[in-house]
């Protein structure tokens, strides 16, 4: 974990409103999938507080890290008008990661709209590893789907609620209407609140192993505020230092 | 450069310290921060029992702030002990023990716990959170009520021979009145200023964003009324006033320092970014330099 | 949509209207506002005689906010009867005349000299600006002191039929308790709320920023603060609230009126963005019409 | 007066720190030398107020307004970092402007720094009419004097602190020490508050007219806040609406 300001390599509209940004980076403490960052993208106090993003990707080699990110409001609004060599100041990285994935897992990565950035880096990860595993992504609309070259040698299942690409469907449906669950199933879920919870439910039923990226608003990103709490069965975890990754069987879904 | 802050013979190196509830208990930023450039952890409030705190959500971002509602979330006394003490011990810099109960009872206790134990022996001192809702009267917050606050200091004054600092809520008409009040009953210093009560309601879900409805505003946002806040109560009293709310910069602890505050602390800043207590430092002591001045107590201004 | 506000009878077609002290005498502003689209001017504030107001400088920006301390500068009733409102009754808007005084006498004395105007008589109604500093009472402002405002609410009332709306100070231990004081003697309904007692340091020429040393905080950093107000107000009183403070989206006008406010105004948002006013208007319009809401009490949350 | 959106159409280091903008201007009333505009450069509220700047220039044909400003703060650093094509908002011409030059009037034109911009505009007025004028510009060094293709076609008398360019000394101790004062001379002067007190001075020590451009914090730039006041022998006046051109006889000083 360290703050340093990094330099933009590459800032590019994949989808719409969404943007990948890769940067560079200067921890010697490399991200793992699942962990993410803050970025403070100006010198005033408006907007003020730090904001987390997850990593969606890195490099080793040319110490290049990747977000993707979706234009919703002041912070990300910003960011998307940020071109290669301008910069950043980042802190990271942050939280918790996915489990290693056991022999004999077929782990289901399930990725909802801008939940997409940690899915891509764990499927991405898998893929050197050349461990097996299924990467479905869902979106409302193909215009919300990026150009396949975005998810690189991770191609993924595409799923949009108007069929308008792909199976018409979310990802869950797809998983209940075409897939056969076994126990050696697991799930990596990331996206918005209402898929996280079926996919919870639906591995519960199954009694497979699941795990959610959870998020929550987020003042100081290193557990110090004690902000940015979620109810698992333990009491009130920090998203930050206790997560963002969670054994979906522990959250107390409201 | 005499950047020392002293209370009853005691002094901390450097008059800078970071606020309570912003910083947990030092280890959170262990990796981010140099603590060693710290004058002092002032800890997150500790309370008699173990506290969850409130429901979420707790923060949301404002205008140049942010709301807090965390709801005094904390392990309880007996595991601040246990657990966080040991570790805040090892820290290389100092540590303030911000302590606060919903009865007067109850601070009394958590003030005597920490006496009696062993491991409190390296505490620095005290500083008292008087914010919090008073239970057995009618939930206004002690720190609003100058017999509460002659009372709660009297009382406290007499379990320790440690720096007793009173924490002022600016959420009251007069707070030079509340400051005397501390004062005259034995608080050794006082810090100024605790958050403001504010809201924020989301509009899509139609209910206020925090779940405990309102919250506690911090950051720039608060600055002009924190250093409003103490320059009225420096003028107020004579015990050393400690200056907090709103500083990010160095230039905004400067107005403190000439406010007349003879200390300050570092809150939410601290959050944007982890550097900011040190570059404060940095910048403070230049502009001493710059500006020939050899205590910091020499910046105060009429 | 139904966006009126009414009062005694009297509506205003629009309950979105420019604050007092911010929008002079409407004329300012014509060239780039269209006044058409505003449901009041509050005017600058007007008290007995003409005043200069405070040395200068008079205001600083603050993190999204910004202080002054104009010190009520005005013509005087005379001249403000002679010279302002002719203009004022030309505007295609309502007039609130916002009145004070530095003693109870001075209020119904502003007051009666209006109500005796054959000029004044276009007026829809009068706001009172109780941040005054009472002279006869220890220069502490009325507005924090529940016995006076008892007292000047009941003795203004006896001197109009017209609405009379008292307009609070935020900074008291309790704004509630000063609203039903309010509301027990006759107000209309409560302007909610005026600025925070707020100072900044000139910290190259070692004196406050402002001549008068504090002043007051205004813009979008105190929403959080003024929407709490509202809050704690609209269900502590049952006449209509007109929420003010730091309202610069209409985003910020809903959460007002979520709170309970009937009515809002927009004050330091205008400096900014002289069209704020009106793209507010058209936004709580559209956010109205597509959340199904035919009247604005009925945002009213829990 | 009116509020709008302009494009820039170029902005330049001119000096150390100081900057040329032009903008396109969108009034049917055209901005006369003296006058000023103010500038909104975010859509946040950090910083929050507008910001005043006087005309450096303004070309009828093209519809092309110009400043001069000095990166100073946050909406200037901010200013400096805009380019061609990018927009800011405008509210102007504000305030009043320097009065007529009367017939064998012989004025003395007198810049300090940042001040250069409402001078440069009247100095360029003048050559335009043919109306002979001293133009006197003072900077504490050669490092914060424009090139002189900045100055177009109003060549000025530069004026150094230190001596390192043109004459050693400010602009009014060229006059006292170059000059022969006669009854005709005008000034007209903009810069530091202490080179205004000089010339206001030493023109009513010698008996003549003069008019200085006056600053002061504003928060509305058009007479509705009180802010912006200033000592006047008839009380105090607003440097928005009532100036910033004022008669430098009818300041108090101080
Ligand atoms: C651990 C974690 C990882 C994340 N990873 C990504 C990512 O990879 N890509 C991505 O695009 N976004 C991600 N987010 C969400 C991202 O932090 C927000 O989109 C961002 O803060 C918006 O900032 P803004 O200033 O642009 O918008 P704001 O102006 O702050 O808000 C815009 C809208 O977003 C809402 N919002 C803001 N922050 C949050 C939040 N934390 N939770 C829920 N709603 C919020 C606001 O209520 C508002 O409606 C992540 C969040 C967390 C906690
Ligand atoms: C009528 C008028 C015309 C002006 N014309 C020009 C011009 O042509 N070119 C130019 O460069 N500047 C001009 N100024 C000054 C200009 O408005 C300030 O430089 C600008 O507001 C600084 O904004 P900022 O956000 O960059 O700096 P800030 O962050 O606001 O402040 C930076 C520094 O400047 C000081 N400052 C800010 N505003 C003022 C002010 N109004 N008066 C005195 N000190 C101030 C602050 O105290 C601070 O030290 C003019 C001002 C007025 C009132
Ligand atoms: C997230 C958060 C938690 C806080 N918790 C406490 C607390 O437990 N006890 C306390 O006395 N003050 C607490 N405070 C108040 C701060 O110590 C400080 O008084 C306040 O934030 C103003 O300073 P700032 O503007 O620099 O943040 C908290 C503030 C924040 C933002
Ligand atoms: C420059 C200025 C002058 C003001 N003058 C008055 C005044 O004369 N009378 C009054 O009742 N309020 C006055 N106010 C307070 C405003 O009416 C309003 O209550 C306050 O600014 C909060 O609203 P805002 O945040 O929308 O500006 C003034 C505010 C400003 C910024
Ligand atoms: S964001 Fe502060 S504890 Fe998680
Ligand atoms: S800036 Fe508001 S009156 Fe001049």
């Amino acid at each position: 974990m360290k703050q340093f300001t990094a330099s933009i390599i590459n800032n590019q509209e994949i989808a719409q409103g969404y943007y990948q940004l890769d940067f560079s980076w200067h921890d010697n403490e490399e991200p793992k999938p699942g962990q993410f960052f803050t970025v403070k993208i100006n010198n005033n106090s408006d907007p003020l507080l730090r904001r987390p993003f997850a990593f969606s990707g890195y490099d080793t080699k040319s110490k290049t890290a990747s977000m993707i990110f979706q234009k919703r409001g002041t912070t990300t609004q910003m960011m998307a008008g940020k071109t290669a060599n301008e910069t950043i100041d980042i802190i990271g990285p942050l939280g918790n990661f996915f489990p290693a994935i056991k022999d004999q897992e077929a782990p289901l990565l399930i990725a909802g709209g801008i939940g997409l950035g940690p899915i891509l880096y764990l499927a991405r990860t898998l893929e050197r590893q050349k461990t097996p595993y299924t990467f479905l992504f869902g979106a409302p609309d193909k215009a919300l789907v990026p150009d396949s070259k975005w998810f690189y040698e991770a191609q993924p299942i595409i799923c949009t609620d108007n069929g308008s690409k792909g199976f018409k469907g979310n990802p869950l449906q797809y998983i209940e209407s075409r897939l056969q669950l076994e126990p050696k199933h697991s799930f990596y879920a990331c996206g918005p609140m209402g898929m996280l919870k079926s996919a919870a439910a639906l591995a519960e039923k199954n009694n497979l192993a699941s795990y959610s990226v959870m998020e929550q608003m987020m003042a100081c990103g290193v557990g110090a505020c004690m902000g940015c709490v979620i109810k698992h069965k333990d009491g009130l975890k920090r998203v930050c230092v206790d997560g963002p990754v969670f054994n979906s069987k522990d959250i107390l879904w409201t | 450069m005499d950047l020392s802050f002293t209370l009853r013979n005691k002094s901390l190196e450097t008059a800078i310290g970071v606020a309570s509830g912003t910083f947990g208990y030092g280890s959170e930023y262990e990796k981010l921060v140099d603590l060693s450039k710290i004058g002092a952890i002032f800890t997150k409030t500790v309370t008699l029992n173990k506290r969850e705190g409130n429901d979420f959500p707790r923060i949301v971002e404002t205008p140049s702030g942010m709301l807090n509602a965390i709801g005094l979330a904390n392990v309880g006394i007996e595991s601040f002990i246990s657990q966080k003490l040991p570790m805040l011990q090892k820290m290389p810099c100092e540590t303030i023990c911000n302590i606060a109960g919903f009865s007067m009872e109850e601070y009394q206790e958590v003030l005597q716990k920490l006496e009696d134990s062993e491991a409190a022996n390296f505490l620095w001192g005290y500083e008292i959170n008087i914010s919090c809702p008073n239970v057995c009267h009618g939930g206004l917050a002690f720190g609003v009520d100058v017999k509460a606050v002659e009372t709660l200091t009297k009382a406290l004054r007499q379990r320790t021979e440690k720096p007793l600092i009173i924490k002022l809520t600016p959420n009251v008409t007069d707070i030079s009145e509340i400051a005397k009040a501390a004062e005259a009953n034995g608080a050794d210093a006082l810090t100024c200023i605790n958050t403001f009560v504010g809201m924020l309601i989301d509009i899509r879900k139609k209910i206020p964003v925090l779940a405990n409805k309102t919250g506690g505003l911090s950051g720039p946002a608060i600055l002009p009324l924190g250093i409003a806040a103490a320059y009225k109560v420096c003028r107020a009293v004579s015990i050393p006033v400690i200056g907090l709310g709103g500083i990010s910069r160095w230039e905004d602890a400067i107005q403190y320092f000439m406010a007349g505050a003879k200390m300050i602390q570092v809150g939410t800043a601290t959050f944007v970014d982890p550097s900011a207590p040190e570059k404060i430092l940095l910048g403070v002591k230049k502009y001493c330099s710059e500006n020939n001045y050899s205590k910091l107590s020499d910046l105060k201004i009429d």
